[in-house]
C-alpha cells in the first residue's frame, strides 16, 4: 500500500462546512504546509478541532485569522488575539474544553469508546449540557468522543503504509486526531520505504493514516 | 520589593515545597520560575503537559531545537531520562494522579479551595488549558500568586469568577505568607517577618486562622 | 472431504473476500488457515490483537523469535511495513472500526446474526479472549466454520449458548455455501455444487432464503 | 532517581490478598523471574488481573497451578486447563473480562478516568450487574476502572528513571498495567543509564515505574 499523494490531491476533496481536526500545541507540530495548501485551495465555515489556536500566523491560528472557522473546540485559545476577539463578537462559536478531556475525547472517538467519565470540570461551566454520573459516591461528567472528517498531522518521518514517527514534543494531539477522523493526512518531514522504519519505535500505526504528503519534498 | 523581587521571593518560597524524587508541573508566569530555586539536594522531574517528562531549562534562539517546546510554547531542552509521549497520555499522568505537585497562579482563591484561574467573563478569556485537569488531578496542588491584585482581595471567602476547579488548592504561597486550605477554614503557618497579621488579614477577604506554631516565612 | 479437506475449502473460499489494501484479523484455528490463500493480486495487513500489525506467517521453532508471537501464543514475524504497540492501542484499532474485516469461528450462529462462541456453561469456558471486541468494532464478520457439528445444527432460528455478540455476523461460509445475514434472514448465496438447496436446508435449523442468482460455491 | 534494587527487596512487601496485575500474553511478555520470586517468598489469596493465565507452567498461570489466586479477572483461561478446572470447581472466583474492556478498564485506573461506555458485551452475560447508559439512541455497558496494589511486568530495556522499552509481541498489557498499581515492578532484560534510552522511543515512561529489576542480572 502506497500512501503517498501530492498535497493538492490529499486534500481536494475537503469541502466547506467540513470538520478538521488540526494536530499542533502552539503550532508545535503543526501541518503548516497542508494548512497553506487548505488555505489556498479555498474553504469556509469549517468546524475546527484544535487544542489551541496557534499564533495569528501560525498553525490552525491560520484559519482563525482568514475567518474560515465557524465553530472551534480548543482548550486554550490566549496566544492568538484574533481567536478571543471573534469569540467575544460571536462571529466565532468556541466551546472550550479541558485539554485531557480533549485529548480523551478525540481518542475515543477514534477508539470506539461512547464516552467516558471524568472529575474534570465538575462544579465549572464545563459542566454545562452534561450528563453527571455517580460511581461509588463519586460525581462525574460524561463526556462523549469528537470525531472529524479530516485530521491534518504532521510527522517527522512516515513509511510508505503511513506508519509515523514524530520528534520531540511534536507529537501532542497528532496521535490520538490520527485515529479519529474518516480520512487523515500526514505532512511528513520524511517518507521512507516500508521496512525502514523499526516497527518498535512507530508512534502511530499506518492503520490511522490514510494520505501521505511528503513535506520535505515540497518547496517553501 | 518591586514586582520582579516578589515574584522571585515567591518562587524561591515554593521551591522549598518540592520533594526530592516527585513529578512536579509547573504552569506559566510565575509558578515556572520555581525551577530555578530547586534546592541541591532535591532531584525532581517536571512534566510539561504538551508531551514529555524531564522538562530542562529554557533555551536561546541559537541554541533552540524547534522540536522541543514547553507548555508555553518556549523552546527548551529535555534531561537524560526524560521521556517524550502524545497528549492523552500526559494527560493520562496528570488525570492518573502520578503527578506529585502542581504550582499554578489565580485569579482568585477561596476558603473552600475552590480557585478561579481562566477567565473573566466578557473580557480575558484564554481558555483552561490543562489547568482543570492539574487541579483535579495532581496530588498536591500550591497557588503561588501576589496575595492581592493592585490592592483588590484575591483570596476571598467565595470565589466570584467562573472556578477552575472546586475544592482543589491544598495551599496558597505569596509574598505576605504560607495559607494552607484546611477543613476548618485557611490556616496561616508562616508570615513574611516584613508584614503582621493584621496586614495580612487585611489584605485577605477570607477569615485568617492564625496557626499557633506560626513561622517566620523564609525565602 | 475429510475434516482437513474441509477446513482447507472453507479456507480457500474465505480468502476471497479479502479486498485490496484492508485490514484483517483471523481468528484462531480455521480462520488462521485463511493467510495462506490470499490472491496473489491483493495485499492486506493481517492484525494479531496482542499488538501488531503486519503478522507475518508461522515459524518453527528454530527460526522463531521469542519476542513476536500471534495471538494464539506461536511464533511469527512482522512483516516490513508493520508495527507494535500495546492491547490498548490493538483494542482501539478494533473497537475504533479500524478493522476492515474479522473471520472467526463459531459454535451457534442464528438468523438475526446473533453468535455463540465462547462457552458451553459447565463445561467448557475458555473466555472469550478479543472476539467479543472483534464482533462490535470490525466493520465486517465472517464466520467460518463447518455447516454442523457430528450433524447437529449450528447455523439457527436462535442460539441457546451465551452470546459473544447480538446482530454482528454478516457472512457465513461453511463447506456447503456462502450465507448471508440479511434484515430478512439468511439469504443462500452460493451453494457447493456437491449438495443440493434441500440438503443445506436440511443442514441448517433456520430458514433459508435462496437468492435469485445463487450461484456455485468455488474454493 | 535510581529505582534499581535486588529482586528479593522489590517484591518484599507484598501480602496475602494483595492485587496483583501481571502482564504477558500467553506468557509471551510475563515476569517469570518476578513471578518465580514470588512463589518462593509465599504468598497466598491473590486477586490476580492477568489477560490469560499463561500455560500451565508459565506466566501467571504459575501462581494458577499453585493454587495461589483466590479470585481472577481474566479475558481468556482456554490455555491453562487448571484455571478451568478451578473455576469449574468453584475453587477459585474467574470474572471473564473482553479482552479489549480489560485493557481499557486497566487503562482507566492508571489514567484517573472514572469508566466508560462501550458496545463489547451488550447483549451477552458481560452485562450483568453493570449500569447501562443509552447515549444518542446507541446502548452501552458502563465499564469501571481496574487498580492493583502492585503490577508486575517485564522489559526488554529499563533506564534508572524507569522509562521502559519493550520488543515485539511482549508489551500487550505491561504498558497500561505500569500505570494503574500502587507500586509497579519491572524485570528488565538490560538496565541502562538515564540518557541512554533516546527519550523518542520510550514505550512506557518512568513516571509509572517504581522498582526495578535487572533480569538479566539474575541467574536462571
Amino acid at each position: 500500500m502506497d500512501k503517498v499523494v501530492d498535497i493538492k490531491e490529499a486534500i481536494k476533496d475537503i469541502r466547506d462546512g467540513d470538520t478538521l481536526m488540526i494536530g499542533g500545541f502552539m503550532a508545535n507540530g503543526a501541518p503548516e504546509k497542508l494548512i497553506d495548501a487548505l488555505i489556498e485551495q479555498g474553504i469556509k465555515d469549517i468546524t475546527l478541532i484544535s487544542t489551541d489556536t496557534g499564533l495569528v500566523t501560525t498553525g490552525s491560528g491560520k484559519l482563525i485569522s482568514r475567518k474560515l472557522v465557524k465553530k472551534l473546540y480548543a482548550s486554550h485559545i490566549g496566544t492568538n488575539k484574533e481567536t478571543g476577539r471573534q469569540m467575544n463578537e460571536g462571529e466565532t462559536d468556541v466551546e472550550l474544553v479541558p485539554q485531557g478531556t480533549l485529548a480523551e475525547r478525540i481518542r475515543a472517538g477514534g477508539y470506539g469508546i461512547g464516552g467516558f467519565l471524568t472529575e474534570t470540570g465538575v462544579g465549572t461551566l464545563v459542566e454545562e449540557g452534561k450528563q453527571k454520573i455517580t460511581v461509588d459516591g463519586v460525581e462525574y461528567l460524561l463526556e462523549t468522543p469528537l470525531t472529524a472528517d479530516y485530521a491534518l498531522i504532521h510527522a517527522a518521518k512516515a513509511d510508505r503504509n503511513g506508519n509515523l514517527v514524530y520528534k520531540g514534543s511534536t507529537n501532542n494531539f497528532s496521535n490520538v486526531m490520527a485515529s479519529a477522523a474518516k480520512v487523515t493526512i500526514v505532512e511528513a518531514d520524511e517518507v521512507v520505504e516500508n521496512g525502514e522504519i523499526d516497527p518498535n519505535t512507530v508512534h502511530t500505526p499506518g492503520v490511522f493514516v490514510n494520505r501521505i504528503v511528503n513535506g520535505g519534498a515540497i518547496n517553501g | 520589593m518591586d514586582k520582579h523581587e516578589l515574584q522571585e521571593f515567591i518562587a524561591k518560597r515554593v521551591a522549598k515545597e518540592l520533594e526530592d524524587g516527585s513529578i512536579v508541573n509547573l504552569g506559566i508566569g510565575l509558578p515556572t520560575k520555581v525551577a530555578n530555586y530547586i534546592p541541591d539536594d532535591v532531584e525532581v522531574l517536571f512534566q510539561s503537559e504538551n508531551g514529555f517528562v524531564g522538562l530542562g531549562p529554557s533555551q536561546t534562539e541559537e541554541t533552540a531545537d524547534p522540536n522541543i517546546v514547553n507548555a508555553g510554547g518556549q523552546p527548551v531542552t529535555i534531561k537524560p531520562g526524560g521521556a517524550f509521549f502524545d497528549s492523552a497520555v500526559s494527560f493520562g499522568i496528570i488525570r492518573g494522579g502520578h503527578v506529585d505537585l502542581t504550582v499554578l497562579g489565580a485569579l482568585q482563591v477561596d476558603e473552600k479551595g475552590n480557585i478561579a484561574n481562566y477567565m473573566i467573563p466578557g473580557k480575558l478569556v484564554p481558555g483552561m488549558g490543562g489547568a482543570m485537569d492539574l487541579l483535579n488531578g495532581a496530588k498536591k496542588v500550591i497557588v503561588a500568586m501576589q496575595h492581592t491584585a493592585k490592592g483588590s482581595h484575591k483570596i476571598l471567602k467565595e470565589c466570584n469568577l467562573p472556578l477552575t476547579a472546586k475544592a482543589a488548592v491544598d495551599t496558597i504561597i505569596t509574598e505576605m505568607g504560607v495559607i494552607k486550605v484546611t477543613t476548618e477554614g485557611l490556616l496561616l503557618t508562616e508570615i513574611n517577618p516584613e508584614f503582621t497579621v493584621e496586614e495580612v488579614q487585611e489584605a485577605t477577604e477570607a477569615k485568617l486562622y492564625v496557626d499557633k506554631d506560626l513561622k517566620k516565612m523564609k525565602a
